[in-house]
């Protein structure tokens, strides 16, 4: 078999299905009684949610001595987690604008999960910067409104002013582009569903739509401005993220590979978390049809490219250090390679690196099982990637007599893991109550292959 | 009532009710003396019920949140007395005996800090860590309140006819006390003891220097301990006394020894030889250290002893010959100084300085000093006497023998047996616990006394406030037990009448008098047998004071507490300090509990590996483990997580290692031979500010120039280059005016963190607690920072007071969100506390590491300790990025009050709160636009740096270089 | 209100194919075109490539919207970024100029994508009338599944339903119905 | 659809009135904002009378205004250098010694009700002697223009500068009972500063610094 069939003319969707059969499997998924297996997942993400809630309210309640920071480390879990759930939401965006530029039709199966990964991703992120403040409740100051202050406004140079307005921007953004997507979707729903007050819901938000090309022709034309809004603005969010780093003076985060370095370690997290989702959900919601083998290993070889630039990046950041003659960023590199974190800088780079270098064997891109692992891996190697570049460069920066560890709290723990249940849950739910695939684009590659062959 | 209200705003429903009779329950709150706030009476709840109700129902009422405020002013105002404006009083310090002058701040009739009396002739404006923090004891809501008969609450009166008709009859009274440099006191206690047979005054020093008299004795006829000068000498060599932490009288010393040592103004330097077991401040600034176990330090004495009398013994060792060269090319402008408790070993040491002729040039035995005026014989005798039940009656004057002395539960077994034991203290102490009476004495800042501290000197202390507690002043009880009762005003008053001019004196804080000249004969010498160099078994024990802890007499305060020691940089506990080869030798690693055994008693401590301390001794501080540091069992954040107490297993912070003094009846001795240590392990977590980071990079690395060094020979009269780097945009931020500037000098500074007591009194920086601290969070806005260089065997120490270095191109402020962080247009880099959202962006971005961040809401719960705050700079909440200020209330102040007299600011009429304390004045603070100003020659001098200049934030902090006095093979310079 | 082109306000009729696949619909679309009938609209459930041209569709003008007010929101966004830190209350901030252009690109960057992509779609809910809760009108219930439409006015007297009807099932219409559409008003 | 608008127009009509009545009341004030908190003080003591009327200066009592950072309520001894003799209002008095001559009496001294809360905290008896039987008790006034406890406000600063009493006190000569005028707000002190350093106070220049540390120490 192999070699035998060119990949380009393998049909997007395998299984023979006809435009009705889309909607109906699709469909089906959501009206099946969720599993045991659904109901497990679900119960552990809501609990690991509960988790997390609980230690944010005490946090708040008590304050952020209740992490581990101190003096020195100021931030370390927080920030770690912003930038982690960031990255993994750029996948998203990446599958959804990127490929629909380039033109990847392949992307249409995957899509819809992606772009809500995305939203839940950023929603996850979006928590951090506000919990990590020492006042929360003040988090609004960070946004220009008019006051009795003077009027006093913001400092615009800040990065963590850029944030907001850039975090901010990415899940509007985002969301606006899912809902576009999801519209012709809800219509599709919303006819088949019985009278009722699901109906009345989905109805409310289909805004009438009814398959009229004159719409489908402006729809083409706004998801395409959207996916070109959506290509420049996923970068500059990383990109933005990185200048938290870059343009301070902390040896280790000072440095201007930032931002193509966090772009492409972004695309890289998030590849693996859209592959570690996508596993699952086609297994346990019988989407194997729709989500091929092939989709798993196209997103494998996305995987290989990005930690491929990861690794240089990594190279690269260690041969300025060494080859500036800056003692102090000399000695942070030296320091993640050989300090108290060394084992996680280590863990960083077997993850990000050396294990996604398994993908360039055929036999382990189409295992999925091997492909799952390495995906969980490479999530574990991203999360360490933050954290060593966060902590080790704070906690052993220019004076000595600064230098101090960093161990976290439970509250802090568990925090995280209210992150991961957030983002499960909100993912368990969605893929209950909303089609997982993007049925309207799915029904227009169905031919693909067969157009091939007309051509 | 009603009608009036009804177009009116109100903010409480109490308020709408009725005005007078809220403002009746309200006025207990300040009204009346802040004694009353002690104890909450009725009325005080119910205004406090009042404002709670009045808090919610305005709550409820809209958005008017705030509570009624009221304002209270005097009924009849005192003249000269303006709501908001400080008043300063000069007084004298208690903090020890060294009798540093003092100026109160009070605030609206509270004292709120303490600041060195300039014109001070001894202390010349500084005041050490200690002093600082003394003024804590003030409002300290756990001092005694009344007087205790039997452990019970008695009145005055009661308490008095007690102990007149126990004290019938009595033949034995003795009166025992640390050293009284009060005159007045002194003479009180005198007049007192005149009534009976027996009656004796018997003075130690828990930090003893007795055997410096019985030596002078010996040698010159005077029983006295000589007013050094430091300031005179060129060439000082010290046997184990650190002269510049805890040795006599610390401040004054330091001020002398940089007077002679400002290499840039005198283009010469003193140079000074340390031989010593563990690693002093003193020695951290010696130009020669030298480590030797405490045997050897007195062997090296004799050897010194030899080669200055008599030329060169063949077999002493370079070091010593070099002093010895040095003190002979020097003679009469050079200093021996010996802190060895032996009398033999002053004796040698007196040989020597007469030798060399210091006798009346650097040693003044004529006007000696009255600091150290306990004799530990008399003690000795004292103690004899009372295990022989030969005492009728014992009064204890602030002292706490039981805690300070080895054998302490004994000898509190014995006072207990007494018919009458009276303590006179402020606080219930190990000793107050072991006597029948209780007699608490006022805080020196509630009383009239004096002090003279050198003969010749003499600083009065006046009160600042009214007495807090129903206490009375120690002069007072014994002139009414003698039976002529009079205030102590009175008395003091009488004593110096016809001598001084009292008000001015009053108003200088202290006066010069003619004092009787101590007459010492002619030098006697006496043969001291040369010392058996005994090959040592195990390990030499040395116990010593901590700058700030000393002998355990602050071990209520807090803050002292939270200091870090100047060269461990641990707080909240004592532990066994290890040469890094011996802990080696032992498998010990730091924060490993051993058991010092070898002495009547054996302490378990955790280790400390410091390096530079000699390898076959093992160091302990002394002060720890009081009955009053029980209180800080709650102190610091209650949440989920915190790791502990700040106290230890024992329920008190530290060991108490007093049982380790030797006291072989001549003289307490600190040092004791053949001591094992022994693993026990456990561990036991130590709360340090910092770690053992030196400035070359652990695992290689080129050494950061942090701390930069130069040689005496090298100091040229080069100006600084300015901006090496080239400014981008130099027009945008132009200041025109004031701009604000320090220098600190670290050649001058020798750790000893007055300045850093010194900045929290002024700021209003918060405890945290040990737990937080060993979180690394402790609070202080100016830190000293340590570094070694060298081997871990041989280091070299520096000392770098940091602080917010109000960059101009401050990195901090660039990344804030919420301008919070920003410059003002005099140089300041201004940290707006109610505007701080608390990302900690800033402090990460801080090259400097400077600011520090409110993890919780740090307690303040303690009303009475509250008193303290300075009421112009703000309390920070939690969540909130603090740092230091440059003091910038003390910048408004200065320039308020100039506007208001039509004058301009002049070049010293700001000093910070760090700079004011400093008593090596290290730190200069000032307006780097004019040229004339003495930190602007600073920054042009030679020595001057900034740190981490390659960096271009532009910090307005310069530092100036350490001068090193030798050349590179450590020879002559 | 704009209004849609071949939808009036009087009662026309309607002839309307459905169709099983999208070759069908858009080779009808074409050869109706080509016999000059009128295409009222075509009903699909997702966009069929190459539709827009057999319906001789203009392109889009919402590229103008998005274009437009994303520079506006961008002008605007760097103009109050300049007025707020320059102008208005200048402070210092870490020495940085007044006016630190550079520093303001990220911001106004992402004004300007928030202020395109939200114009953009509400332009565009505008134009196709789209809003929550309206009722939908489907030619067919089948039309967001499997079918397709192609909706045919008659324009006037010379149209002839049965033969355009024919037409359709040429084109594999599975199914032909003339409509009545009353007007709205 | 008519319909429909009449209950908008309703509704607004009601926001609106409510808004004003909100406004007028006090309630819509930001937090922090007590402009127009007008307290009741445990003597109803008259500004418009003693400042207005008789024309005393208000450094007259507020002195620590010329030299400290508080301006500082006087002491109750300041009221007695004129309320010694001064006991009740000319009007009372004059009536008092009119009806006197009338019924050919001496005088009664008139003392005013809330001059005797004066008297009373001071423990003076009819003749202006201290009562030793009694005790004194401060009189709590309520402050009335409150600022947060993170604002460093410093009269001294402001009256050297020539700043007007009034500028942000209001016209307390006028007053009844003191009320505050302006809001406090943040911004009404920095426009203040910002106007006085473009003009000048009183044709003098000066320099009212806008750095956040002149208020946030």
């Amino acid at each position: 078999m192999a070699g035998v069939v060119s990949v380009l003319r393998t049909p997007l969707v395998a299984g023979g299905k006809r435009i009705s059969d889309v909607t109906r499997d699709v469909c089906a998924a959501m009206d099946r009684k969720p599993g045991a297996l659904w109901w497990a997942g679900f119960l552990l993400s809501v609990t690991m949610l509960a988790a997390g809630a609980a230690a944010v309210a005490y946090q708040v309640a008590t304050g952020i001595g209740t992490w581990g920071l101190n003096t020195t480390v100021g931030w370390a879990f927080d920030i770690t987690n912003f930038v982690f759930w960031v990255g993994i939401g750029h996948a998203g965006t990446l599958i959804s604008a990127i490929l629909f530029l380039l033109r990847q039709r392949w992307r249409t199966s995957v899509n819809r999960s992606a772009e809500a990964m995305t939203l839940f991703a950023v929603m996850c992120a979006g928590i951090f910067p506000l919990i990590h403040m020492g006042r929360p409740w003040l988090a609004f100051w960070v946004f220009p409104y008019p006051n009795w202050r003077g009027p006093l406004w913001i400092n615009f140079r800040s990065p963590l002013a850029w944030d907001a307005f850039a975090i901010s921007t990415y899940f509007i953004i985002s969301a606006t582009f899912w809902y576009i997507g999801l519209i012709p979707d809800l219509a599709t729903i919303r006819d088949r569903a019985q009278a009722g007050l699901k109906r009345s819901i989905i109805s409310f938000f289909s805004l009438g739509w009814d398959g009229s090309y004159r719409t489908w022709q402006r729809y083409e034309t706004v998801y395409t401005l959207l996916a070109g809004l959506a290509t420049p603005l996923v970068i500059s969010v990383h990109t933005i993220v990185s200048w938290d780093f870059a343009t301070s003076v902390i040896p280790g985060w000072h440095a201007t590979i930032f931002p193509p370095y966090f772009v492409a370690g972004a695309i890289f997290s998030g590849m693996a978390m859209v592959l570690t989702l996508m596993i699952v959900v086609r297994k346990t919601m019988r989407l194997e049809d729709y989500i091929t083998v092939r989709h798993v290993e196209t997103m494998a070889r996305l995987v290989i490219v990005t930690s491929l630039m990861v690794g240089l990046a990594y190279l690269t950041e260690f041969f300025t250090a060494l080859y500036s003659g800056n003692p102090y960023e000399m000695f942070v590199f030296t320091n993640r390679a050989a300090g108290p974190f060394a084992w996680a800088y280590w863990t960083m780079v077997s993850a990000n690196v050396l294990v996604p270098q398994f993908l360039w064997l055929r036999r382990v891109r189409t295992s999925m099982a091997a492909v799952f692992v390495i995906s969980l891996l490479v999530n574990v190697g991203m999360w360490f990637e933050r954290f060593v570049i966060i902590v080790t460069s704070l906690h052993r920066d220019y004076l000595p007599a600064n230098w101090t560890g960093y161990t976290p709290t439970l509250i802090e723990v568990a925090t995280l893991a209210g992150s991961f249940g957030l983002f499960f849950t909100c993912f368990l739910l969605f893929s209950r109550l909303l089609p997982v695939i993007a049925m309207g684009e799915v029904k227009g590659v169905l031919s693909y292959a067969k157009e091939k062959r007309h051509a | 009532m009603a009608d009036q209200n009804s177009t009116h705003y109100w903010k409480s429903l109490a308020e709408r009710a009725g005005g007078p009779d809220f403002s009746v329950q309200a006025e207990t709150e300040f009204a009346s003396s802040p004694l009353r706030s002690i104890e909450p009476d009725p009325g005080r709840r119910a205004f406090l019920k009042a404002a709670g109700f009045s808090f919610a129902a305005s709550v409820m009422a809209g958005c008017s949140r705030a509570p009624v405020q009221r304002a209270m002013p005097y009924l009849d105002q005192p003249g000269g007395v303006i709501a908001g404006r400080p008043v300063y009083y000069a007084s004298t310090c208690a903090g020890c005996a060294a009798g540093c002058g003092v100026l109160v701040k009070t605030r609206d009739g509270r004292p709120i800090k303490l600041e060195g009396n300039p014109e001070h002739p001894l202390s010349r404006g500084g005041l050490c860590a200690a002093g600082q923090a003394s003024i804590l004891g003030l409002y300290d809501s756990l001092r005694l309140k009344h007087p205790l008969m039997e452990g019970k609450q008695a009145a005055w009166q009661k308490v008095d006819e007690e102990i007149l008709r126990r004290l019938k009859g009595a033949g034995a009274v003795r009166v025992l006390s640390h050293t009284v440099n009060s005159p007045t006191a002194l003479w009180a206690i005198a007049g007192f003891l005149a009534q009976f047979k027996d009656g004796r005054h018997v003075m130690y020093d828990p930090l003893s220097c007795s055997a410096i008299p019985d030596a002078h004795e010996q040698t010159h006829g005077v029983r006295a301990v000589p007013h050094y000068r430091f300031d005179r000498a060129e060439v000082i060599v010290s046997f184990d006394a650190d002269f510049l932490g805890t040795w006599i009288s610390p401040v004054e010393y330091t001020a002398a020894y940089r007077a002679g040592r400002d290499a840039e103004a005198t283009r010469r330097s003193c140079w000074h030889a340390q031989f010593e077991s563990r690693l002093s401040i003193t020695g951290s600034k010696a130009d020669r250290r030298v480590r030797l176990a405490p045997i050897e330090v007195e062997r090296s004495l004799h050897q010194l002893a030899s080669l200055v009398e008599s030329g060169a013994p063949q077999d002493a060792p370079p070091h010593l010959q070099e002093a010895a060269a040095r003190l002979r090319k020097a003679a009469g402008r050079s200093l021996v100084v010996c802190g060895i408790q032996s009398a033999e070993a002053q004796v040698l040491c007196n040989t020597i300085n007469h030798k060399l002729g210091n006798y009346g040039a650097t040693v003044d035995l004529e006007k000696p000093s009255r600091q150290r005026a306990g004799s530990d014989r008399a003690l000795a005798s004292l103690l004899e006497e009372l295990r022989g039940g030969k005492v009728d009656a014992l009064f204890i004057l602030g002292a706490n023998p039981v805690a300070e002395l080895p054998g302490g539960v004994a000898l509190a077994a014995h006072i207990r047996k007494l018919p009458l034991s009276v303590s006179i203290v402020e606080r219930e102490d190990e000793s107050a616990a072991a006597t029948r009476f209780v007699c608490p004495d006022h805080h020196y800042l509630e009383s009239w006394s004096d002090a003279e501290p050198v003969a010749g000197v003499v600083s009065f202390t006046q009160p600042v406030i009214r007495p807090l507690g129903g206490t009375r002043s120690s002069i007072e009880s014994f002139s009414l037990w003698s039976g002529r009762p009079k205030t102590a005003q009175e008395l003091v008053r009488e004593r110096w009448s016809g001598k001084v001019n009292w008000e001015e004196s009053l108003r200088n804080g202290f006066a010069r008098i003619e004092s009787p000249a101590a007459a010492p004969r002619a030098f006697k010498a006496v043969a001291v047998p040369p010392r058996e160099a005994k090959p040592a078994e195990g390990y030499e024990l040395v116990l010593y004071p901590k700058a700030g802890m000393l002998d355990g007499r602050h071990a209520y305060n807090p803050w002292l507490h939270e200091l870090p020691d100047p060269i461990t940089k641990i707080t909240w506990d004592n532990y066994a300090c290890l040469a890094p080869a011996a802990a080696a030798k032992l498998g010990v690693a730091e924060g490993d509990v051993v058991r010092i055994e070898g002495g009547p008693v054996s302490v378990e401590l955790p280790a400390v590996l410091q390096p530079g301390q000699d390898e076959r001794t093992v160091a302990v501080a002394l002060g720890y483990g009081r009955k009053a540091s029980a209180r800080f069992a709650k102190v610091g954040p209650a949440w989920l997580d915190s790791r502990g107490a700040s106290v230890g297993a024992n329920g008190l912070v530290g060991t108490n290692c007093a049982g380790l003094l030797a006291f072989d009846g001549a003289s307490l001795r600190y040092s004791r031979a053949g001591i094992r240590i022994v693993r026990t392990g456990r561990r036991q977590a130590l709360a340090a500010t910092q770690d053992h980071h030196t400035l070359a990079a652990p695992g290689g690395g080129p050494a950061r120039p942090i701390i930069q060094e130069t040689r005496l020979a090298e100091l040229t009269k080069h100006e600084r280059k300015h901006e090496t780097h080239p400014d981008l945009w130099p027009e945008d931020h132009p200041y025109t005016g004031h701009k604000w500037a320090m220098a600190i000098d670290l050649d001058a500074c020798t750790g000893c963190s007055a300045c850093v007591i010194a900045c929290q009194v002024e700021n209003n920086v918060p405890v945290t607690g040990k737990d937080e601290v060993r979180r690394k969070r402790a609070m202080h806005w100016l830190r000293i920072d340590r570094y070694y260089t060298g081997t871990p065997d041989e280091v070299e120490v520096a000392h770098q007071p940091m602080l917010c270095q109000q960059c101009d191109n401050a990195t901090c402020e660039t990344v804030c969100p919420v301008l919070a962080t920003v410059h003002s247009s005099e140089g300041l880099n201004q940290q707006i506390y109610n505007r701080c959202v608390g990302t900690r962006y800033c402090a990460n971005n801080c090259a400097y590491k400077a600011r520090r961040f409110n993890w919780f809401d740090y307690p303040r719960d303690d009303r009475l300790a509250n008193m303290v705050l300075n009421p112009d700079v703000t309390i920070r909440s939690r969540g909130v990025m603090e740092k230091c200020t440059f003091c910038v209330q003390r910048i408004q102040q200065a320039r308020l009050e100039a506007r208001r007299r039509g004058e301009p600011l002049r070049d010293g009429d700001i000093r910070t709160a760090c700079q004011q304390s400093c008593p090596a004045q290290a730190i200069v603070f000032g307006d780097m636009n004019d040229p004339n100003s003495k930190v602007s020659r600073l920054m042009r001098s030679g020595r001057a740096y900034k740190v981490l200049e390659e960096i271009n934030v532009r910090p307005a902090v310069t530092y100036l270089k350490i001068v090193r006095n030798r050349t590179r093979e450590g020879g002559e310079s | 209100m704009p209004k849609r082109s071949g939808m009036l306000d009087s009662t026309r009729r309607l002839l309307i194919g459905i169709f099983e696949d999208e070759d069908g619909v858009l080779a009808a679309t074409r050869a109706a075109r080509a016999r000059h009938l009128n295409v009222v609209d075509v009903y699909a459930p997702y966009a069929i490539h190459g539709m827009d041209r057999a319906m001789g569709l203009e392109p889009s003008r919402l590229p103008w919207v998005c274009f437009l007010l994303g520079l506006s929101g961008a002008a605007a966004k760097v103009w109050f970024e300049y007025w707020t830190t320059a102008d208005n209350w200048p402070v210092n901030v870490g020495g940085k100029p007044w006016d630190s252009l550079p520093a303001f690109v990220p911001i106004t960057f992402e004004v300007m994508v928030l202020f395109a992509g939200l114009s953009t779609v509400f332009a565009f809910f505008l134009v196709s009338r789209l809003w929550p809760g309206r009722r939908s009108r489907l030619i067919d219930p089948r039309i967001t599944d499997d079918r397709f439409a192609l909706v045919i006015e008659q324009t006037d007297a010379a149209f002839d339903p049965e033969e355009v009807s024919r037409f359709l099932q040429s084109h594999n219409a599975v199914r032909v119905e003339e409509r009545v559409e009353e007007g709205r008003g | 659809m008519s319909g429909r608008i009449a209950t908008i127009t309703l509704l607004a009509g009601l926001a609106f009135s409510l808004l004003l009545f909100a406004s007028r009341t006090g309630v819509l004030h930001l937090p922090g904002n007590h402009q127009d908190y007008e307290p009741v003080q445990p003597i109803a003591y008259s500004h418009r009378l003693h400042a207005g009327e008789l024309q005393i200066p208000c450094m007259y009592c507020h002195f620590g205004a010329e030299k400290s950072r508080h301006a500082g309520i006087p002491a109750a001894g300041v009221c007695m250098n004129c309320h010694r003799y001064v006991t009740a209002p000319m009007g009372a008095v004059r009536a008092e010694d009119e009806q006197a001559q009338a019924e050919k009496r001496k005088p009664r001294t008139l003392v005013s009700p809330e001059l005797q809360k004066l008297y009373d905290a001071l423990a003076l008896d009819a003749r202006m002697q201290p009562n030793p039987s009694r005790q004194t008790h401060p009189v709590a006034w309520v402050k009335v223009h409150n600022l947060p406890d993170f604002v460093y406000f410093d009269h001294r600063a402001h009256v050297s500068a020539g700043v007007q009493c009034q500028t942000c006190h209001g016209p307390v000569e006028t007053m009844e009972r003191v009320r505050q005028v302006p809001d406090l707000s943040m911004g009404w002190c920095v426009n203040c500063h910002r106007e006085s350093n473009r003009t000048g106070i009183n044709g003098r220049k000066v320099n009212a610094s806008t750095d956040c540390s002149a208020c946030h120490v």
